[in-house]
């Protein structure tokens, strides 16, 4: 039998295709940082599905470290193309490069 | 099932690669980087190396890309084609002998899952049977990095935190121009 | 009892991966990044949501389920962040905007 | 409404918060496992008092009551909305309008307009970009979308659960 896991994991490759295609094809830099986010949401439900595809899903300790890694990511990915380096506080007011 | 899943991955992880090799936008290339080690962690997640898969979490997904992305901070973000064609032979040909070299050495090696290897006959038992009670550690590979190699592991962590400092120290001289940071953050034609 | 739970983990999962696609499919044919952002919280919401629900009565282990559900906190919590330090950095770096149909609202920016 | 609690409550509320959440998550039950549990849950209740960021802010709790009510209407509107978007991305001729818009906030505390944002965000087909003062900047994917939310009810709910505290 062709279960439900398989059938989950199989829609997860294909989204993972598709999301590779945004990341590819951009144009701005901002789909690419989309397509990044939205990729790490993908390996988070793909790691949970695979675990329990395997049996053994003692180990969604990943995909939780997954869940917060994949925000932090991009908080600091954007911070860094908001800012230009990696320390700086924000200004509501001005998109101004300090 | 599982190795399908194997198939498709490691599909997925050339096509990855091969796009990184042609596109020309850096920035592109990073991204397309964070999602190579997304997948890579996929694929160790699905091989049951769950512990490298989170190492891959914090350095492949995490640290690297914004390395990298530091790095385009202070360079160009778009790169140079390069017309010297000799240059390109004599770096595929390097790479080739360096792959050749890495999987010829993988041949003598048992092959994944085997049962008879002998990681599991020598080390892997002890570990597993001994360490609960002699660590109290739950996790073998935690008692066997904080604990039987212990030493080994707190060096590591001085170097780590060597480089660490050694890398903020370099980004906290302000060296982004500004023409720089417009270069790096141009962004491409809208579409529709 | 079973097999009820059988199904309603087929059908959470099926649902799921639909809308999961979709977001997928939205994501490659929405015309600029301001729409496109909407297609992946598809995926981020609902998509993950169903598949975690469904995920999560197949657990056999307290534990495993308690781990399901804070990684389905942590998506609520933090998916709509993200998507907003996002907008708000390509608003500010002025990507451009797709529009249509004679309605404009005037570009404050 | 700041409700003003005493910190060291809040830092015991925290504490506690993480200490169950470490319990969950771990499932090792020995002495030198709980300890280290103990151990790391207070280092962090520590740091975040030095970094000063307990608060009733930092620390909702007051919220919950409101938020039993406020949280399955916010899932119910979320499902709606999702199948609005999908089934306008999977027309052949896709109806997407996409506009910028500004809705009004009457919430009166930051948590307050962050929790009205976040749900706007949350909510597929609207995204919002910059929260002011009293207004915040949605990009909407469509007109009916942008009117729907221009309407305010989210507003109105996200106020009445801040009241609730």
């Amino acid at each position: 039998m062709f279960d439900m896991f398989g059938a989950a994991m199989a829609a997860l490759l294909v989204c993972m295709v598709m999301t590779m295609i945004r990341a590819v094809k951009g144009p701005t830099v901002f789909d690419r940082i989309l397509a990044l986010n939205s990729f790490g949401t993908k390996t988070v439900l793909m790691i949970a599905v695979v675990n329990f595809l395997a049996g053994r899903p003692e180990f969604l300790d990943l995909a939780l470290v997954y869940a917060l890694m994949n925000f932090i990511g991009t908080i600091a990915v954007l911070k860094f193309t908001h800012f230009g380096h990696l320390a700086g506080i924000e200004d509501h007011e001005s998109d101004e490069v300090s | 099932m599982i190795d399908i899943l194997h198939i498709i991955l490691f599909v997925f992880l050339v096509a990855i690669g091969i796009a990184i090799i042609r596109l020309r936008d850096l920035f592109a290339a990073v991204m397309l980087a964070g999602i190579f080690s997304l997948l890579s962690a996929t694929l160790f997640t699905v091989m049951d190396a769950v512990d490298v898969a989170f190492t891959e979490a914090a350095v492949g997904a995490g640290i690297s890309t914004l390395l990298m992305l530091a790095t385009l901070s202070v360079t160009s973000s778009e790169e140079k084609p390069t017309a010297n064609r000799r240059q390109a032979l004599i770096g595929l040909i390097v790479v080739t002998f360096t792959g050749a070299a890495l999987i010829y050495g993988t041949l003598d090696m048992p092959s994944y899952g085997d049962p008879d290897a002998p990681i599991h006959h020598h080390m892997a038992p002890r570990f597993i049977e001994d360490s609960p009670e002699e660590i109290g550690i739950p996790n073998q590979v935690t008692s066997v990095l904080a604990s039987y190699r212990g030493y080994d592991t707190w060096g590591e962590t001085t170097v780590i935190l060597a480089a660490a400092i050694g890398v903020m120290l370099l980004f906290a001289t302000p060296v982004v121009s500004r023409r720089r940071e417009e270069e790096l953050l141009a962004p491409g034609e809208g579409s529709g | 009892m079973a097999p009820v739970l059988d199904i309603a983990s087929w059908v959470l999962l099926i649902s799921g991966s639909f809308f999961v696609i979709v977001g997928g499919i939205g994501l490659l044919r929405l015309p600029d990044f301001y729409t496109r952002v909407h297609a992946a919280s598809i995926t981020d919401t609902v998509g993950a949501w169903l598949i975690i629900l469904g995920l999560l009565l197949q657990v056999e282990h307290t534990l495993v389920g308690i781990k399901l559900i804070m990684i389905l906190l942590f998506l609520i919590l933090t998916s709509p962040l993200s998507s907003h330090a996002l907008t708000k950095a390509a608003y500010y770096r002025e990507t451009p905007m797709f529009r249509s149909g004679p309605d404009q609202t005037e570009d404050d920016r | 409404m700041i409700l003003k609690k005493n910190p060291l409550q809040l830092a015991i509320g925290l504490f506690i918060l993480l200490f169950i959440l470490w319990l969950l998550s771990s499932g090792h039950y020995t002495t030198l496992i709980i300890s280290f549990g103990v151990f790391s849950c207070a280092l962090v209740v520590f740091l975040s008092w030095k970094m000063e960021i307990i608060d009733s802010e930092g620390v909702p709790i007051h919220l919950i009551g409101g938020a039993i009510r406020y949280v399955p209407w916010l899932i119910w509107q979320i499902i709606l909305a999702n199948i609005d978007v999908t089934k306008r991305v999977l027309q052949p001729k896709m109806d997407i309008t996409p506009q910028l818009i500004e809705v009004e906030t009457s919430q009166k505390t930051d948590l307050g307009r962050v929790i009205y944002a976040n749900s706007i965000t949350l909510t597929p087909g609207t995204v919002s970009i910059q929260v002011h003062e009293d207004r915040i900047l949605v990009h909407a994917i469509a007109k009916e979308v942008a009117e729907e939310l221009q309407k305010g009810e989210m507003d109105r709910r996200v106020t009445r659960m801040e009241g609730l505290s």
